[in-house]
């Protein structure tokens, strides 16, 4: 019974708002064994984080409050540690990466002090901890190791922040790794790697590895066993084959014939106006190109995907195109005229026509702000959209599309899971009711379920409204379920662009075939022979 | 607690959350009724007491505090001229409040929205601004206070500005210092994407950001202006006996110090106590206005 | 045993500069005067307020006048060059040159004055008009040696016992004793200056032994009979009355004023036990002062019936006044001055007080004074410790003088008789004019002579004069 | 960031002149030195000879070009009252002041940011209790009040410490500590106030899952983070200090930069007010050069 590596016993967790108590765990239990790994699968907002939280004794009390249960751990109750040896444990025999890197990370310290110091506060001297922090950064997959080290976190792309989180939390070698979301903002090359080096440890000490996510492929590919957690409780627990072959509960049923890359691919018609045409865009960081030549067109009510690496400048494409930073150089024609030339006041008109979904959607909203005044800030910015008696109804109406039920309104961001927080943003990004939305990873944090709602409701209104989409995303398979054209991007540059068929059926360019290859199936016994496969190949 | 999920909850008024979380924090609480006294004294004192505030008895000078013998007014003392000290605190709360509310309101007002010009415009306005800062901030308040007191004549509005004028550099430099942060931050991107104009940003995003800390300076200032204000009057700018304010109180009891302390002493506790009353609220607007902070005020307002 | 023969003076005013010619400046002059630079004649205060020989041996008023002074041999500089005519001669030029301003030289304003050299050992003043005072005068010109270029210096030389051997802007002076000194070797071998405003610093850093004599502490702190002692510093508070405007022209009024005013409650309680009342801006021990002249008694009735009186007159009696004063010109006068006011206006005058800053104050405070604030009735302390009503009369009464609110023809012409006028004479004529200002023209309002408080610390032998606020003979001080 | 100084070097230049003109233009309106040079007894010719002597009857133009044309050279001119180069008189005292103001500001910065970091770990708690409270009474009190009170304990009951002046260490001891008050009860409250929100950040959950030491999680993380309006307001008390800690010096005989201005004005010692006022503003214009740099050094995403 006790020789679980972790076991969790009737876990509840409550949190105090102004609106009254939220119960975000309700009498949960699992465990996890040594080299086993363990998946939280479950609808955005269903407490997964809270429990990781829980187990990390991370969670703030008050305002949050562990109302019963146990946390045994090699045997002792985590939640009656003294701080003392609390610290011992984090750290070197839990860690855990969190599944929002940009807010974890602290932005005064470059990322190589933030890795050694988790080693050196764990007794490795600092030399060894510098060149350890620089193993794991290249075992990560971060381009130029020596000199990401001495970068800070706003340096970074969204994926490669992940890449550092997980750097962190390997550091150690703990013996049990909790991975929120670990791998959405990573295309699916480097997830298979940082999946496979999370394997590699796995093998190496024997960790447990406790990863929750929304990526069923991802389950498939690594999970032993998985738990799904709905409304802040589990509803299904079992290996990972049982339950994806014959789940019980509905919630789980649903959850797994949501898992997208299985409808029809849109057929774009070529006789659309473009209103948005890119050329040559040319972004320099200090002595790194970031965007190197970039030209595309964007057809009115139509979806453009962007794929491709992490770090390949997709985020920063977005940004060039939101005015938020300066091109070096390229023009991008916004029905006629160009954006980056555009004098301020000029700017300020179109701005409502173009919108963006922030990849860290914790860091797009306003601490300070209710739900509520997030999303109707677009009105009274631009109090021609809806008279101010109709905001209330309005806002109800967005959460309920995104998912998210009105009651929550009053509440403030830091009130609301990953997932949620990134509906906040599509919200409020489609109360501006805009001509072209630009969405960074606008659905990576949501369930397959929620994040099929939120995919319908935007291709409704691309077709009833005439939105168009810039669509970042690493997940091929909604990628194909939504985008009309594809754009494939390495280092900086465009290295395919076509129809969405074209792309996924016939890929021209190797790093797109690579790309194609490497995603995963959420089935796991077809994911474990492609893994066999691999394997195969690998070893011969 | 149960609500229809499928709207928004009307939410208690802001005045009636306000008020239960302070309640809920004693401090803040005693703060609040403090400063309603002193509020009270400075616009109704001088109409009730000053005639008691005024009226010299050269027999009872220095008279020590706590003998009732005199009658009530004389619980606090009588200052050098026999005057009670209890009815010329109340009578100078007017002045003072309105000399240090007026120069703390002033600088804190010019010098935040300097700030925030200072930390959100192009280079060059940005500079300028910066550089007539360095000027204030080497400008010594007393030779400030004699060119005005030429070039102007003494007057309380005077010494309003000249108080003020000395205390704007430091909001100026906090609050564009915290700009120059702040606006990096994606929350003020994702407004400016939504095409919130400049002064929104700077009102909406940025400026609840600085406000506490400000807040905190101003409370401070409040002390040191009524302090500093006394020293101003000795130049003959502003308030003037026989009119007089707290700062001029300490300052003429500041000789009797190891003597009749009570001269200087109470008049010295109401300002430490005002200024301490606002501090307190400044410290529980700060938790009140942070939605991350809130709860600590209104977990207790719950379990009371 | 030598340690105890330096001696820590602890004053309240920095000394900016040590110049002989700017001596009459009180800072200046108790460090200097007599310790490093001497002067011809001294009024000794101690005994019976007389003119002593310093430098010169003897002097005699010619028949023309003038006077000739016979100087002191054997007396060297503290350079080393040796005393006389010449150097006496060159010191007085030099005050006199307009190549610096020298504070001394108002001293001998109104009138052409001529030092010609006898010999070596004799010079002689010549005065136009002729000087009754002259020997009184010159006790108040340092003696500098005929090297002295003609501008300020602050390396001082004198005949003094004494010489400048540290000076620290800000910390401290230090003087030292000199061994060829002409007269008696002082008991005091060196002696520091250490500055500190705070008249509460000042009295416990005798009693933590930091400092051997206080000259000046507050009324409040001087609560040791053993170590403090008060003095008389020479300081005349008084109300100046403009007889040119309403309603202070009417002699009614001004006495009025004068009767509203009830001295005595001050004594003892914002001012000093010991500050005199005063009937004259010129202390007691001043030739001339007029004994029988009586403080106008307090009568607020009196002074309610005479401006009722007045007012049928039709005198401007409610004309606004305004009451002007120095900040911190003494102690206590924010308090001192809210209490003449009260009484001012318990008889129904109309009175405004306004403190004003120092430089705006001696701006306005001369004639013509100014018009915007109503009567103005000048608050003001006078300075008169040199022993003869000349000092003050003219500038305070004459109708020429740039601070007199008095245009009287009687007064005028007193003035010029008592000044032309020697002896017994001189000393009547001033005692007349004393008597008419004050009982009837009602001039203006004398109100008090004030007192310092020293603190002297118990090892040391040494008592303050009416002349310590001015100077601080070295010599005079010595140990138990 | 060299560019950035030499742009800034200039631009402060600039303001340096623009002081000059200020001071040189305003501080003759405040009255003509003569007045108080010479006693009011003085006859007219002499208050002639000595406006002409010091160039006091020339237009202000020609007195302007004059000084400037001195200052080019360096020469700040001669302090009327003491007939010495203003520069010697200046420098001392700016010497001591700046001592004074270093030593008390670090002090105040090391100990401040400790009780303030301290106070804000747990928010409400009884060290947050009383740090705060009596902080902020000896941030309010009358300084003069703990000055005089200081001496008489210390040096006059116990004998512990000199009453003022200067030579030893023991002599510094008084007069730094009652500096040390006010601005370390301001900078407490602005560190606890800016750390309360750095605590709650994710950062300071990924330090704590690391199992970082709270020490290191409140100096070393979250502190950081805090620092902008600290450094800023550090700043501010620091240019306060070498504008002359006027109660301090007087009492405790300092012989600082702060006495000596307050005398030159008083007084209308041009050259020493100009040349005081030169010496902190280029003290300031360098601190304040300096807590920009320290903004960027602190801030990685602060560039300039
Ligand atoms: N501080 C808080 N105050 C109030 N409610 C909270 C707080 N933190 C989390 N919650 C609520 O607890 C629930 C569980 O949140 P949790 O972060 O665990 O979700 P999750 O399962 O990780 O979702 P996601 O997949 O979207 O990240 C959510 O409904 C959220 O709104
Ligand atoms: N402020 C910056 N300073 C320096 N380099 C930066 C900065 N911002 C981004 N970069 C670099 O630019 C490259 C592109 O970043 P970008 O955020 O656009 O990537 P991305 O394609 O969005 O990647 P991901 O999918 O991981 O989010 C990255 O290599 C990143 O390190
Ligand atoms: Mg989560
Ligand atoms: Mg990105």
């Amino acid at each position: 019974m006790t020789d679980h590596l972790l076991e969790i016993r009737n876990l509840s967790v409550e949190f105090h708002t102004a609106a009254g108590t939220v119960h975000a765990v309700r009498d949960v239990s699992f465990h996890l064994d040594r080299g086993e790994t363990l998946a939280i699968l479950g609808e955005s907002g269903s407490g997964k984080s809270v429990s990781a939280s829980a187990i990390m004794n991370l969670i703030d009390m008050p305002p949050g409050r562990i109302t019963s249960g146990q946390v045994l751990f090699g045997g002792r109750d985590l939640l009656h540690l003294s701080d003392e040896a609390r610290r011992d444990i984090n750290g070197s025999q839990i860690a855990m990466i969190f599944q929002d890197p940009l807010s974890h990370l602290n932005p005064v310290y470059d990322v190589g002090w933030q890795i050694a110091e988790t080693m050196i506060v764990h007794g490795t001297p600092r030399a060894k901890a510098n060149s350890e922090a620089l193993r794991l950064v290249t075992r990560v997959g971060i381009p130029n190791p020596e000199g990401a080290l001495r970068k800070y976190p706003h340096e970074f792309s969204g994926g490669q922040r992940q890449r550092l989180m997980i750097a962190m939390a390997l550091a150690m070698k703990p013996d049990l790794l909790i991975a929120d979301e670990p791998t959405t903002a990573l295309d699916v090359t480097v997830q298979a790697e940082v999946l496979s080096l999370l394997h590699e440890l796995q093998q190496e000490t024997g960790m447990g590895v406790l990863i929750i996510t929304h990526d069923l492929g991802v389950v498939a590919e690594i999970a032993d066993r998985v738990v799904v957690m709905n409304a802040g409780e589990i509803v299904e627990a079992g290996i990972t084959r049982e339950v994806y072959h014959n789940a019980t509960h509905p919630y789980t049923r649903k959850l797994i014939g949501a898992a997208p890359g299985k409808g029809r691919m849109h057929q774009p018609g070529a006789e659309a106006e473009p209103v948005l045409q890119v050329r040559d865009v040319v972004k320099d960081y200090a002595g790194f190109r970031a965007l190197d030549g970039v030209s595309f067109d964007l057809m009115a009510g139509q979806t453009l995907a962007v794929v491709g690496e992490s770090g390949s400048g997709k985020s920063t494409l977005a940004r060039i195109l939101l005015r938020l930073d300066e091109a070096n150089s390229g023009t991008a024609l916004w029905k006629g005229r160009d954006l980056f030339t555009m004098p301020p006041s000029e700017l300020f008109k179109i701005r409502r026509d173009l919108q963006m979904v922030f990849q860290d959607p914790t860091q797009s909203l306003n601490p300070r702000m209710s739900v509520y005044q997030l999303i109707s800030e677009a009105w009274a910015i631009h109090p021609d959209i809806l008279p101010r008696a109709q905001w209330k109804a309005r806002v109800a109406q967005l959460l309920q599309q995104v998912g998210l039920r009105p009651d929550m309104a009053n509440r403030y961001p830091h009130q609301f899971s990953g997932g949620q927080r990134q509906r906040i943003a599509i919200a409020r990004a489609l109360a501006l009711e805009p001509k072209l939305i630009v969405c960074d990873e606008a659905v990576s944090a949501l369930d397959v379920s929620v994040q099929a709602q939120v995919i319908a409701l935007l291709d409704d209104l691309r077709k009833t409204m005439g939105i168009a989409f810039i669509f970042i995303a690493h997940d091929l398979p909604v990628v194909r379920d939504f985008a009309d054209h594809v754009m494939v991007m390495q280092k900086g540059r465009v290295v395919e662009l076509g129809t969405v068929q074209q792309v996924f059926d016939a890929p021209q360019q190797p790093y797109t075939q690579a790309l194609l290859a490497a995603g995963l199936d959420p089935d796991p016994d077809v994911q474990t022979q492609r893994r066999e496969a691999r394997l195969a190949l690998a070893g011969a | 607690m149960t609500h229809d999920p499928d709207i928004i909850p009307a939410e208690p008024g802001t005045l009636t959350r306000f008020r239960r979380m302070l309640m809920a924090d004693k401090f803040a609480l005693a703060a609040v009724i403090f400063l309603t006294i002193v509020v009270l004294m400075a616009i109704l004192g001088p109409m009730l007491l000053d005639a008691s505030a005024q009226r010299q008895n050269l027999r009872g000078r220095n008279a020590p505090p706590f003998d009732l013998d005199q009658g009530w007014l004389m619980i606090l003392g009588a200052d050098a001229l026999g005057r009670p000290l209890l009815s010329r605190i109340v009578v100078a709360a007017q002045n003072t409040i309105m000399v240090a509310a007026g120069a703390v309101v002033f600088s804190a007002l010019t010098g935040t929205l300097l700030g925030l010009l200072a930390g959100y415009s192009g280079p060059r306005t940005s500079q300028v601004i910066l550089r007539m800062a360095d000027v204030i901030m080497s400008f010594p308040s007393l030779l400030l206070a004699v060119i005005v007191l030429y070039v102007l004549g003494p007057s309380v509005v005077n010494l309003i500005i000249v108080l003020a004028i000395t205390r704007i550099p430091v909001y100026l430099r906090t609050t564009r210092a915290e700009v120059l942060e702040i606006r990096e931050r994606m929350f003020v991107q994702a407004a400016q994407v939504m095409g919130a104009s400049r002064w929104r940003i700077a009102m909406r995003h940025i400026l609840p950001v600085v406000f506490p800390t400000l807040m905190t300076i101003a409370t401070l200032d409040f002390a040191f202006v009524m302090l500093a204000e006394s020293a101003l009057s000795f130049l003959g700018i502003g308030i003037q006996p026989p009119d007089i304010t707290w700062g001029l109180m300490i300052s003429q009891g500041r000789q009797y110090l190891t003597t009749a302390w009570w001269l200087s002493f109470w008049p010295g506790l109401a300002i430490i106590l005002t200024t301490l009353s606002l501090n307190l609220l400044s410290n529980w607007l700060r938790i009140a206005l942070d939605p991350t902070q809130r709860w600590r005020l209104e977990m207790k307002g719950r379990r009371s | 045993q030598d340690a105890d023969r330096d001696l820590r003076i602890v004053v309240a005013e920095e000394v900016d500069l040590l110049e002989p010619c700017m001596a009459t400046q009180s800072t200046i002059g108790a460090v200097l005067l007599q310790n490093i630079s001497e002067t011809l004649t001294y009024l000794d205060v101690r005994g019976e307020s007389e003119l002593t020989p310093k430098l010169a041996e003897s002097w005699t008023q010619n028949d023309d006048g003038s006077w000739r002074f016979n100087l002191r041999q054997g007396v060297t500089f503290s350079d080393g060059s040796a005393f006389d005519a010449a150097d006496v001669k060159h010191s007085f030029d030099r005050m006199m040159s307009d190549q610096i301003v020298c504070e001394a030289k108002r001293y001998f304003g109104g009138m052409e004055v001529q030092a010609t050299v006898v010999d070596d050992h004799t010079i002689d003043f010549t005065a136009d008009p002729a000087q009754p005072i002259m020997p009184l005068l010159l006790s108040l010109m340092a003696i500098v040696p005929s090297e002295t270029p003609i501008e300020f210096t602050r390396e001082p030389v004198g005949t003094g016992p004494y010489v400048l051997s540290d000076w620290t802007p800000g910390q401290q002076i230090v003087l030292s004793a000199r061994d060829d000194y002409w007269g008696d070797a002082p008991a005091v071998t060196s002696a520091t200056w250490l500055f500190r405003s705070d008249p509460a610093v000042r009295a416990a850093m005798i009693q933590t032994g930091e400092a051997d004599i206080a000259p000046s502490i507050a009324v409040l702190d001087a609560t040791n009979p053993e170590t403090d002692f008060s003095y008389l510093d020479s300081e005349t508070i008084y109300i100046l009355l403009d007889d040119a405007v309403a309603p202070t022209n009417d002699v009614r009024v001004r006495q009025a004023m004068n009767m509203a005013i009830d001295r005595e409650a001050f004594i003892g309680t914002l001012l000093p036990q010991d500050a005199l009342l005063a009937t004259s801006l010129f202390p007691p021990s001043t030739l001339g002062w007029n004994p029988d002249v009586a403080v106008t008694p307090y009568d607020p009735e009196g002074a309610i019936a005479l401006l009722e009186d007045a007012r049928a007159d039709g005198v401007a009696v409610d004309t606004q006044m305004t009451l002007l004063a120095r900040t911190a010109n003494f102690p206590n006068i924010v308090e001192v001055m809210e209490a003449l006011q009260q009484m001012l206006q318990e008889v129904g005058l109309t009175v405004d007080l306004r403190f004003l800053e120092v430089a705006e104050y001696q701006r306005i405070f001369k004639k013509p004074f100014p018009t915007e604030m109503g009567s103005v009735l000048f608050t003001a302390m006078h300075d008169n410790s040199k022993g003869d009503p000349s000092f003050t009369m003219f500038f305070k009464y004459a109708s020429e003088g740039p601070q007199s609110g008095t245009d009287d023809p009687k007064v005028d012409q007193l003035i010029e008789d008592a000044s032309a006028a020697t002896d017994d004479d001189r000393a009547r004529l001033w005692s007349e004019l004393q008597a008419y200002l004050h009982d009837e023209l009602y001039a203006d309002v004398p109100l008090f002579h004030t007192v310092g408080y020293a603190r002297v610390a118990p090892q040391i032998d040494w008592r303050p004069t009416i002349a310590t606020t001015s100077m601080l003979p070295l010599g005079e001080i010595g140990f138990k | 960031m060299s560019s950035f100084i030499r742009k800034r070097a200039f631009a402060s230049l600039i303001s340096l002149i623009g002081l000059v003109v200020i001071v040189f233009f305003l501080s003759r309106l405040t009255g003509d030195p003569t007045d108080l040079f010479l006693p009011i007894e003085a006859p007219e010719e002499m208050r002639q000879q000595f406006r002409e002597l010091n160039g006091l009857n020339d237009p202000l133009l020609v007195q302007f070009w004059n000084y400037l044309g001195d200052i080019v050279r360096l020469d700040f001119g001669v302090s009327l009252r003491r007939a010495q180069p203003a520069i010697d008189v200046v420098l001392p005292a700016f010497l001591w002041t700046l001592q004074l103001a270093a030593i008390t500001m670090a002090l105040v910065t090391g100990a401040a940011i400790v009780v303030g970091s301290l106070a804000a770990f747990r928010v409400g708690g009884i060290f947050d209790r009383i740090a705060s409270l009596t902080s902020l009474i000896g941030a309010s009190a009358p300084d003069f009040w703990v000055a005089i009170v200081a001496i008489v304990v210390f040096a006059v009951g116990l004998g512990w410490l000199p009453t003022s002046g200067t030579g030893t260490v023991w002599h510094w001891i008084l007069p730094v500590g009652v500096l040390f008050i006010r601005p370390f009860g301001l900078i407490v409250q602005v560190v606890r106030g800016s750390m309360i929100s750095a605590l709650s950040s994710g950062y300071v959950k990924t330090a704590r899952a690391k199992g970082v030491k709270s020490r290191a999680i409140i100096f070393v993380h979250a502190l950081r983070n805090a620092m902008l309006p600290v450094i800023t307001v550090i700043g501010d008390q620091a240019a306060a200090l070498l504008n002359g800690a006027v109660i301090v010096e007087t009492i405790f005989g300092f012989p600082g930069v702060g006495k000596l201005m307050i005398d030159s004005v008083l007084q209308r010692d041009f050259n020493v007010v100009l040349a005081t006022i030169m010496i902190t503003a280029l003290a300031i214009f360098i601190m304040n050069l300096l807590i920009d740099l320290t903004y960027a050094l602190l801030d990685p995403r602060i560039r300039y």
